[in-house]
């Protein structure tokens, strides 16, 4: 059962503010932000080459969603592990990755992170600890946990964060691993992007429970709630399962309550949701409008300061892209390379 | 013949024949991730929901194994559930209710119930989607007693060999390549069935004999036509069916050209060429055979997201062409 | 979250007799009290036949846990449905199978439900609505809901009740079966009979709650523990699902607490748990010997009727066996029978 | 030799090699259903957790592909786990785990991890538990690049190969067949391996190639035994691993007898078999046929329960002598 996150602060200055404002400076604050923008303008980047033939395939763009993977992966270190999903390209931005190197990826180059094998839905950076993103829904719970259980075993101090959506939450693979992660106690970080569709079915349709975090009892671990386009709910959320996970507490379940702007993928008519739902959300739910928002009301960050941070992004974007294009791409000689293990 | 025969796609070519199996037999009804509303991945559902309602055309959640045992559990008890897996990759959820339990209930139970369920699987690369949307698992289920498993190449056999299933009281799986869906044939109107079990010769010829499966039998046929320039007669063998397989006419045939050239997409260790192949050698074609049973099927390697990769992965007109003239020149 | 069952009944004469008594005229009572016997002493027959080598293969005992199966299934009709496990002699007996072919069926003959193809695993009666015992753990869960679907299409009326064990609860397939009932509303009721071992592993050291009832939460669904060894009050929890399941308000799930005398299958060694607790059940919690306490302490049934009512089993089970060594074995020549539907 | 090499038991060799790699190394662990105080349903792990707590002989929930994805997890993590499936048939829960990310996670990620997980499936007929505990679906596995498929025969094979599995860097499937593990054989002490990918010649012969696998080596070599008195030399080769397959050695076989029976137990076709035979007939061995190649697999049929009929789904030494014996005198 969902359970509340606030946890009281010790009474001194500025105790009333947000968790996010208490806990991170400023510089910290800034470098949140562009990791949000840099997601959205990734996003945006990467439907643009798509459209404009750059990139095959198929995309899943989480525009809308980027408070909650920057903010989950706040309290994370480089050595921690996560596991994505087919939508994990903010996943992948928040845990540290170089956008040069996921647009290479984009474009099939072997400068890509996965030297053009892989793609968006197999995007990864295992030297930032992304295990991958997956083209399984789901597929990638049971690997978090068994991330987990090498962290426990080799007393590495890592943790791991497991990225999922509420379409996930109905697969076995959820229950036999949250189970496992449960019995065991593992250092792992359950996180629920619910964006309120599987594709096209709404979790109304799909799902007997209105609140995914509910079914974290099944498994007798704490279930949290947070708007998820709220950096600091977010990264409150992250930060107490990040704690428990690290003090050898066991799993928790983070439900973060968020919405997809684009269709699921490139094919996507829209059909199921109406526009105007969709308007709501960008007018007025937007995760990176309402962190600007606060930061200026609280006088932490100017107008101008934003304009920086975003223009920032943009210029890392377009560098990016340029990589990508000028990079090579891989010799049909080298088919069958990567299958296996190469002899040392 | 005046009339020129209606084109439809194959994607529509199986959505007419769910519907007129839906029109005339209420037990009949749709099932899979996705195929109400949104239409289906590839739009072969389309608008149907509207036209049956939610309770014909029902959206699952993302259960595939949970999804496929229910269609099984409903084909044993009255029902004629059509499964649709979003991508034939993700019968890798399902295997068990598929293997364990669809295809051995009725032997296990000593005839007592059948199990009319028919599964669709969405398969084969060429979409870029890469290693995990992009696989041809054919091989696995044509290798399970108690399914039948088919690969319609074109879109009046896509349509013909559903109706088919769906009169089988038998499981059948069916794999549809995803880059056929848009493809345009003649499809009669009409209820009208192919037999499953029955191969299909595209194509007759003297020389060498290709079988082929599903998208191939498209790129032998083309790769006929460059040999015929060639003064080479190449007779196509469209499989159509996995399980049971077609042994009279590939034995015929190749008793008559006495060559063999196996073309499939699926990985090749162990893909369907592999039967196909250890059929005739044990076959009494085996004493006709001129050569060596050769077969083009996939590398031996997932499927690469990179396009250029990925169609290297898998066999290619010129790969077809190259492979049929060496086994007609003995140039091996 | 496990509700209370128990419900007020109507001030009357007997108001206060356990449901069961309330519910039942006496031939029912007796007829429940042949059953259960009939289930220990086919066990017991089933296990002598195999020592002496008259049974091949395996066998999962259900010895210890008669009142769960005969008390699930009273309320049901013959059109109703069940769906049963590896450890299904129970569940088939209480359908309303005929013992004699049951025991064809483990002798490997053709008067066998299976024609001896199927054996203890596969155990089966459709004519009387069990759809069979299933050598995979989970197997039958997503089956059964497909049954349920069945009927509510179908409109016949029918109910659908499936058997699982405590082990099977951590199977993905429990997960996506429950959801798709609840979602869907459907007509079954999923009895979880937790006999404490899955094989060798407690629910203690397998599952991540206490009570698996708990779990129906996560599937908007009531959750009911009984005492499963009490037929009474497993009647009453069954009378109230299928009436829930009859009315289309949807599934339910009880979890009835029992126990196992025998070990996990025939290679069983007993090294998970101790003599002493075996011992405890047996000698204090026997669901037959509660039952004919009770009838006795009601003065319904005299203990000369019970020991009728053991010989007329006991004559039934050796009827049954013999009927089994007398029948004819399938010849190889048919081997490949029943793969296929053979054409009319 | 003087001393009497010491023998072991199948499963015995088995727990052997799990002991050895477990002292040599902290990341080798063991997970599985009841594979703790139990001991594992064939008792492969016997008392180990004893020995190695339950940390390193991990008993899982009944949850085979969250625990075969928690193997791989681990696997790509630092860990070296030995995954335990109950029954060979129960990896079709897990064909998700196994397929789409074990064999496929290296590549897709071009080569940034290995994923060394080994898993373990007593699979095969011949206990009398029906049709779902007694596959044999190495062909599956075989199928997919990105895995190694071994089928070891004998208590020797059985501990080399594990330690070979150990060691690799990559995924690799090891299937036991149950009747194997109380078989005795010699078995050196301490650490060697056995290389994947290397078949081995068990018997030579001159007038027919069989190649078997799994227990069919045994009913090869007892019908071989039979035919030397018959006057018939016959070759017995154990393929030992499905992928990579080795074409050499069965090659260089076949073009010194001409002949070639293939003698498995899963499905006959699409079986190991299948891949044997289309192998060859592709090979350059092809011009040294005398004879169609023949193959002995498991009929088309689920396993049944009756023993009579189990056996009679299976090849048995009479088969064998029957189908060499026709071979070699052309009797086809
Ligand atoms: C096992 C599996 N089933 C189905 C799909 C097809 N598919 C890809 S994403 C998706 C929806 C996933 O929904 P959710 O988990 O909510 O993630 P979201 O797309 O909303 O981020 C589906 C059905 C898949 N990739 N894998
Ligand atoms: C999918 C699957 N995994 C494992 C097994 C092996 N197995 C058979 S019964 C059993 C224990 C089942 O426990 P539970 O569900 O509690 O039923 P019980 O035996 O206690 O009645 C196991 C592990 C199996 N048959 N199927
Ligand atoms: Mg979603
Ligand atoms: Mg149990």
């Amino acid at each position: 059962m969902a359970r509340t996150r606030a946890r009281a602060g010790t009474a001194k200055a500025g105790a009333n503010l947000p968790f996010l404002y208490r806990h991170h400076d400023k510089d910290a604050l800034k470098e949140a932000l562009y990791k949000m923008h840099l997601i959205r303008l990734f996003e945006e980047g990467a439907e643009e080459c798509y459209m404009r033939g750059l990139i095959h395939g198929t995309m899943h763009l989480s525009i809308g969603q980027e408070a909650s993977a920057v903010g989950i992966c706040l309290p994370l270190t480089d050595d921690d592990q996560i596991t994505s999903t087919h939508r994990g390209h903010g996943h992948c931005i928040a845990k540290g990755a170089e956008v040069s190197r996921m647009f290479a990826e984009f474009f099939g180059k072997t400068t890509g992170y996965c030297r053009g094998r892989g793609g968006s839905m197999h995007i990864a950076d295992v030297s930032k600890g992304n295990l991958g993103a997956n083209g399984i829904v789901g597929g990638g719970i049971p690997i978090a946990v068994g991330a987990a259980l090498s962290a426990k075993r080799l007393k590495n101090g890592k943790i791991v964060v497991c990225f999922f959506g509420d379409g996930a939450n109905n697969e076995g693979a959820f229950h036999e691993a949250l189970n496992m992660a449960a019995i065991w106690k593992l250092p792992v970080v359950f996180v629920c992007e619910n964006n309120q569709y599987g594709m096209s079915t709404s979790t109304e349709r799909s799902t007997a429970v209105k609140d995914i975090a509910e079914r974290a009892s099944a498994y007798a671990m704490p279930g949290v709630i947070v708007d998820g386009n709220v950096l600091s709910e977010v990264a409150e959320a992250s930060h107490e399962a990040a704690r428990r996970a690290r003090a050898g507490e066991g799993p928790t379940l983070i439900e973060s309550k968020t919405y997809r702007y684009r269709g699921h993928s490139k094919s996507d008519r829209n059909r199921y949701r109406t526009k105007d739902e969709i308007e709501d959300w960008m007018a007025n739910r937007d995760p990176i409008a309402l962190y600007e928002a606060e930061l200026k009301a609280l006088g932490i960050v100017s107008q101008d300061e934003i304009d920086a941070v975003r223009a920032a992004a943009a210029k890392e974007i377009a560098e990016g892209i340029e990589f990508a294009k000028e990079s090579p791409a891989p010799v049909t000689a080298d088919l069958e390379r990567y299958v296996y293990t190469e002899p040392a | 013949m005046d009339a020129q025969p209606r084109e439809l796609s194959y994607a529509q070519a199986i959505q007419e024949a769910m519907v007129l199996a839906m029109e005339a037999d209420e037990r009949v009804f749709l099932m899979g991730e996705d195929i109400g509303i949104y239409g289906g991945a590839f739009q072969v559902t389309g608008d149907l929901v509207h036209r049956f309602g939610e309770e014909r055309v029902m959206d699952t959640p993302i259960s595939e194994l949970g999804g496929a045992g229910v269609a099984v559990g409903a084909a044993v008890t009255g029902m004629r559930p059509i499964f649709e897996f979003q991508f034939s990759d993700f019968a890798t959820l399902a295997m068990e209710q598929i293997v364990n339990q669809a295809a051995k209930m009725r032997f296990m139970l000593g005839g007592a119930v059948s199990v009319p369920v028919v599964m669709r699987f969405p398969a084969g690369s060429g979409t870029g989607a890469a290693a995990q949307h992009s696989q041809s698992l054919e091989a696995w289920l044509g290798h399970v007693p108690g399914l039948k498993v088919v690969q319609p190449a074109t879109p009046h056999d896509a349509k013909g060999m559903l109706l088919a299933a769906i009169d089988d009281p038998d499981p059948v799986m069916i794999f549809e390549h995803k880059l056929l869906y848009k493809m345009k044939g003649p499809v009669p109107e009409g209820h009208y069935t192919v037999p499953i079990g029955k191969a299909e010769i595209r194509r007759e010829g003297r020389d060498l004999t290709i079988v082929a499966t599903s998208i191939m039998v498209h790129k032998a046929l083309e790769a006929a036509q460059t040999l015929e320039g060639e003064g080479i007669d190449v007779e196509v063998i469209d499989l159509r069916t996995v399980r049971p397989m077609d042994r009279e006419t590939v034995v015929d045939s190749v008793r008559k050209t006495s060559r063999l050239l196996c073309v499939y997409e699926g990985v090749k260790t162990l893909g369907v060429g592999a039967e196909v192949s250890a059929m005739i050698a044990e076959s009494e074609a085996f004493d006709f055979l001129d050569a060596p049973i050769v077969r083009l099927g996939g590398a031996e390697t997932p499927i690469p997201y990179n396009p250029e990769l990925e169609k290297a992965t898998v066999p290619q007109v010129p790969d077809v062409l190259r492979a049929a003239r060496d086994l007609v020149k003995g140039a091996r």
